[in-house]
């Protein structure tokens, strides 16, 4: 019994290494790390890694910390608590990242909803065409080529990134705000429920 | 209308059509019983102001209410193809698809508003202790085996060192650097011939000079001749404490 | 008595919400930052403003936390936790595998049996010149300079390192095989005794 409990403890002593390592690369990384990059240095299974990972984006979150984890699919990255965005402000040069335009952001958003999807299927949604929001996307880096649609022309398939996510604060694109309700198929059936804008 | 809006700002037609639904204060579906299509053909005259790629679609769509309105004029045949979806559910359809996308992008935009007061840093600069290399094969048995079949080698072959002779090369291009650099850090100049004692070898010799051009080369020393085949002075400028990142050209793996 | 609890209470609370404000403005600035600077934005008297760094200073280091902050009579900063050092090497600079050749091996079995010996010393026993497997044994590591040989030219005598022990997982040289037979001076002469491998 007394055993038991000391395995306990110093297992949980363990974790809390873990976690101070963890948190010491991601501080020094600065940019997003790959998830698979940290199981190799602490040599742990994915599985064991994205739940540590998982635990710690939670506890940061429910104590308020200042920094904050942002964990992805493939990566981690330490970004600050928007809590205190306004100190932030008063203390460093507003360093506002640029706006996104009306029209990326509506070709964004078709892609996230419905991806993977071809530029025609973005069009055939806003009713113009999408080539330069298209490309200014990819060079953004939150879209991407994800493979090819198997009908005459092959054209491609395009999908979010990683850094679509992060860059949106999300995990994952089921996230996004009204995911089932904008991810389906045909939209205008339930129109009449959708909030007038 | 009260005020003009540049048809610049709208995204395309259906972006323009649901701003004159939302104006109107109407549902989508009863887009065709108001008055819209004459507002929006009206807004055609503002198409010189746009390239040829914004006008084609505005005009498509001009074309196409056109169209749908002659349609609601004239009487229809009693039976359509069940098939085809008559224009007038397609643009609705059309127009609520681009709705609902319109306002997800308008959610989207809020959350990276939001996203955006999370900041991120820059990677830290710190020195890192140097890069373990990890030796592969190195175990005491291979090490072991390893001196075991150097001392067979040299069992085997002794008529071959006797017969011959061979001396090992006892001067190489970095002994004779460590040399000279030594009698440079006390001397700070000396003359060329100072390097040799008089019953020097001539591998000696040669690697000295090597020594000497490879010095030249990094800047180590400099070296003065007042006239030709005047003595050769060597002074000391930016000597090295360690070459140990340099290769010469006598070395190489055996 | 109750209310002085509840005061107390909201007090810790505060200051709470005042470190993690702190945590977020340090973690975005990255550089050092006048402690006058975060007493600005936070409208804390100065005194208080150290009181707070110091302490949050001590609790990083208790916890051992992978980011620590580092107070200067004028600054604060964040840093990462130098105790993780070798997990962040491992990630920025994973460590390199190299097979060993048979020159290396041959030349640190003749040092690591005969030490101290000189390069002139390992090349009469091997024949051949050893100044690149020499070079290359002390970049790894494993063998490193002892002395001088109180010879003409004050040569430079080498012997293993306790990487070299490490390495090859032994604690001291006469564990190796048959080290009292190989460590002595004539080997030739008796190499009739070696047995074959």
């Amino acid at each position: 019994m007394e055993e038991r409990k000391e395995e306990a403890k110093q297992e949980s002593r363990n974790e809390q290494l873990l976690r101070h390592k963890i948190e010491c690369m991601l501080f020094v990384a600065g940019d997003p790390v790959a998830i698979t990059e940290l199981a190799r240095v602490l040599d742990l299974p994915m599985p064991k890694m994205r739940n540590l990972l998982s635990e710690m984006e939670y506890s940061y979150r429910v104590e308020g910390r200042g920094v904050q984890l942002l964990v992805t699919h493939d990566t981690a990255q330490l970004v600050s608590n928007r809590d205190y965005i306004e100190e932030v402000k008063q203390l460093v040069n507003p360093d506002e990242t640029k706006s996104v335009s009306q029209s990326l952001l509506e070709t964004l958003a078709v892609i996230a909803y419905r991806q993977p999807v071809t530029r025609a299927d973005v069009e055939r949604v806003r009713g113009v065409r999408c080539d330069y929001a298209v490309t200014q996307l990819q060079k953004l880096d939150l879209i991407v080529e994800v493979g090819r649609k198997d009908v005459v022309g092959h054209p491609t398939l395009f999908g979010t990134t990683d850094k679509f996510l992060r860059q949106f604060g999300i995990h994952t694109v089921d996230e996004m705000p009204n995911f089932q309700h904008y991810s389906q198929e045909i939209i205008e059936d339930s129109s009449e429920e959708i909030p007038v804008v | 209308m009260p005020y003009t809006v540049q048809l610049q700002q709208f995204e395309g037609p259906l972006d323009l059509l649901l701003h004159l639904i939302e104006e109107a204060e109407l549902d989508v579906k009863d887009i065709f019983v108001s008055e819209i299509t004459a507002q929006y053909l009206s807004y055609m005259d503002q198409l010189d102001e746009l390239d040829m790629d914004t006008a084609s679609e505005f005009l498509t769509m001009a074309a196409t209410l056109l169209y749908i309105k002659s349609r609601q004029l004239l009487p229809r045949p009693p039976k359509e193809d069940e098939a085809e979806e008559d224009p007038e559910t397609l643009l609705i359809r059309q127009l609520r698809d681009y709705k609902a996308f319109k306002e997800a992008s308008e959610q989207l935009k809020t959350l990276f508003e939001d996203a955006k007061n999370s900041r991120t840093r820059l990677p830290e600069d710190i020195p890192l202790p140097p890069k373990e290399v990890a030796l592969d094969g190195a175990t005491m048995e291979g090490l072991f085996a390893a001196f075991l079949e150097m001392l067979a080698r040299k069992k085997d072959e002794p008529e071959v060192i006797h017969s011959q002779h061979v001396n090992p090369d006892r001067y190489t291009v970095r002994s004779q650097t460590a040399k000279i650099r030594s009698v440079l850090l006390e001397k700070h100049a000396i003359s060329f011939e100072d390097l040799f004692t008089a019953d020097a070898e001539r591998t000696e010799i040669i690697a000295t000079f090597m020594a000497l051009l490879e010095m030249i080369a990094r800047g180590e020393i400099l070296l003065k001749q007042k006239a030709p085949f005047a003595p050769i002075r060597i002074s000391a400028d930016k000597l090295l404490l360690d070459d140990d990142n340099y290769e010469y050209m006598d070395e190489s793996e055996d």
